[in-house]
């Protein structure tokens, strides 16, 4: 499997999800994860600051898409509503926003309208699990 | 009271006629508006679990909330699906209420028949309609905590107007009780009152 | 003499829901055909467990007057006091009136049993008197 | 502009949303307001419980619009408006409110609706007019919950209702202000 974990991020930086899909991956405590999310969040939001042209023409640099290692690539997609689906794969991957649009899906059917999810907190639902884990074993 | 006072309220009275009008008037026979999301049903349903979560104290509570809140569905869906049969009947009958909930009721509501109508084995007022995937809680997930808990208990309260319309009262119940795959499916539960299995007896024997 | 009816809508809990009188208006009545009407609510209960049709026809005699009934699917029941006995006009009547029932009942804030007090409802029934029954 | 939105919101609802079937959803609707009006008493507390589940509503299908399609940011409230006539409420509700009776400062618009599904079967008592009930009133929370996400601050009303009487249901927005939508670095 070529996508080791993936994390997502609320608008206000704070890590919501992460769950990793291979043992072949470092694993992180849960505050290295956290931090990780923090300073991704921080990185990414000085990345559309600093664009040179997006803020002449008005719009909005997408930010931080993917960041390379020599052993894996992080993509990121960010939401107009500011949620980062991120995601760690081999860095023979070159394309992942399809799977990470199609997780925006997942997570806005199976977190979003489930009446125990509360938007501040981390996605606790089963279903939720069970679908992205699907997502990622077909990707 | 004042003639302006008399006059806006007559203008109220007038406007209000006109839509109870129009209401009456309506072509019902036929579903005039089809479809909405299923998105719609399922963000208007959190937002009914979340308020009514607040206002109660238990998972029972919570359960006859909702319960409540189908009831009052149970009871128009009903008289209007019949209305929309070819021949417009009543069901008084257990057995053929519980036929006609598990198949025009289910494909009105959920576009498909329910999955299985069963007997209890252990007791013969008890009855059983299971729902593998209902469609209207595809996006929910009872947290551990609240195991007990039955989303389904709003159709119960569809279910349990409609029996009681058909002079067939029962306690009705929403269980969820997964099964492969299925980590939603759900068996409606009745127990039918003791004068409706006392009138059946007689109807059965008196045949 | 033109005909007279009384017609009233019943509740599940034996209530009268809506009331009305067509052709000649014999006010001396009022309480008596409440009363007949009332009385043969039982008949009512007897008959519809031996059928599944809404329409039950007459159920009961009084004097001149026959008693019609119809019911509802939820069981509200439309009665009829009639002297002559033209079935097809009845039933023609009692399903349109079910109709306007139905259609009060699918507002939200129509509670079953209450009192249907709507004007439109009135003038609704009543036309429905003047074209099957007068 | 409005061609291009009325097309990407009747491919979604053609496409890409299951259903479920309207009456049930009208008359669940129905069954909430009476619960709320049982629960409050009071028709002014009832209007702005609906307008608040509304507002939990909005902000959770923003992301449902968005995640189905690939809508860019809108220039301005022209837009806006477009969009969440010809997709938001298509790809919900399957209809499409028309815009009009735009403010000169281009900062406020009505949402028409024709065709309000919720209104279907209903009659206000004369107290619930009396009362001030705003009976669809959910819809605005939802306008105003789902722009709140993508940093329009928005004042969102009903003003007519056919179900109060009036000869069209009609929902004013009003823009008051936009939120930089980049949180700035180190705020956590």
């Amino acid at each position: 499997m070529a996508i080791h974990s993936v994390f997502i991020i609320n608008k206000a930086g704070g890590l919501i999800y992460n769950r990793d899909y291979s043992t072949n991956i470092a694993k992180l405590s849960s505050n290295e994860a956290l931090i990780l999310a923090g300073t991704f969040h921080g990185i990414h939001a000085l990345a559309s600051r600093i664009s040179p042209v997006s803020r002449s023409e008005g719009g909005k640099d997408t930010g931080i898409q993917t960041i390379d290692t020599a052993n894996f690539r992080i993509h990121c997609y960010q939401t107009a509503t500011g949620i980062k689906f991120i995601a760690v794969t081999d860095p023979s991957y070159m394309q992942l926003s399809d799977v990470l649009a199609r997780m925006y899906g997942l997570y806005s059917d199976y977190a979003l309208k489930n009446p125990f999810h509360n938007l501040e907190m981390p996605v606790r639902s089963e279903l939720f699990d069970t679908k992205l884990q699907q997502l990622i074993q077909s990707s | 009271m004042a003639t302006a006072q008399r006059q806006s309220l007559l203008k109220l009275d007038n406007k209000a006629t006109k839509r109870a009008n129009m209401l009456l008037e309506q072509n019902v026979a036929k579903q005039r508006r089809d479809k909405v999301s299923l998105n719609a049903f399922a963000l208007l349903f959190s937002e009914i679990i979340q308020y009514s979560q607040n206002r109660v104290l238990g998972i029972q509570d919570l359960e006859s909330k909702l319960s409540e809140i189908g009831y009052r569905v149970g009871l128009r869906v009903f008289e209007l699906a019949m209305w929309r049969e070819k021949t417009v009947h009543r069901e008084t009958r257990v057995l053929n209420t519980l036929v006609f909930i598990n198949t025009v009721v289910w494909r009105t509501l959920f576009d498909k028949q329910a999955d299985s109508l069963e007997r209890s084995t252990e007791s013969e007022d008890e009855y059983m309609i299971t729902d593998n995937e209902p469609s209207i809680l595809k996006f929910i997930s009872v947290p551990k905590e609240m195991s007990s808990f039955s989303p389904g208990a709003f159709i119960s309260g569809v279910v349990e107007a409609i029996v009681e319309c058909c002079q067939c009262p029962a306690r009705v119940t929403s269980h969820v009780v997964p099964a492969d795959g299925m980590p939603l499916r759900t068996v409606i539960l009745l127990k039918f009152d003791k004068e409706v299995m006392g009138r059946e007896k007689q109807l059965e024997a008196g045949k | 003499m033109s005909p007279t009816f009384y017609f009233a809508i019943v509740g599940t809990n034996d209530s009268p829901l809506y009331e009305a009188e067509f052709g000649v208006r014999r006010d001396e009545n009022k309480h008596l055909n409440q009363f007949i009407a009332h009385a043969a609510l039982d008949l009512v209960d007897d008959a519809q467990f031996m059928s599944n049709s809404c329409y039950l026809k007459t159920v009961d005699r009084y004097n001149e007057w026959n008693v019609s009934a119809y019911v509802t699917p939820s069981n509200v029941r439309l009665m009829l006091l009639h002297e002559n006995k033209a079935e097809d006009s009845i039933k023609g009547f009692f399903t349109d009136c079910h109709e306007l029932y139905l259609k009060t009942l699918l507002n939200p804030f129509y509670e079953p049993n209450a009192p249907i007090q709507a004007q439109a409802f009135d003038t609704k029934v009543q036309a429905l008197a003047r074209k099957y029954l007068l | 502009m409005a061609k291009q939105y009325r097309s990407i919101g009747e491919e979604v609802w053609k496409n890409k949303v299951e259903k479920v079937n309207a009456e049930l959803f009208i008359f669940t609707y129905g069954s909430l307001v009476v619960q709320l009006i049982k629960d409050y008493e009071d028709y002014h507390s009832v209007n702005k419980q609906l307008d608040k589940l509304g507002y939990n509503i909005g902000v959770r299908l923003i992301d449902d619009i968005l995640s189905r399609t690939n809508l860019e940011k809108c220039k301005d409230m022209r837009e806006t408006a477009e969009v969440i006539s010809k997709i938001g409420f298509r790809m919900f509700l399957n209809i499409a409110p028309s815009v009009s009776a735009w403010s000169a400062d281009s900062k406020e618009f009505s949402l028409i609706l024709d065709d309000n599904p919720l209104n279907d079967f209903c009659e206000l008592p004369p107290r619930a007019v009396q009362g001030g009930l705003w009976y669809s009133n959910v819809l605005c929370g939802v306008v105003r919950g789902a722009l709140e996400m993508v940093g329009l601050l928005v004042k969102v009303e009903f003003v007519r209702d056919v179900v109060r009487g009036d000869e069209v249901s009609e929902i004013r927005v009003r823009l008051e202000k936009v939120l930089d939508e980049e949180v700035p670095v180190g705020d956590d």
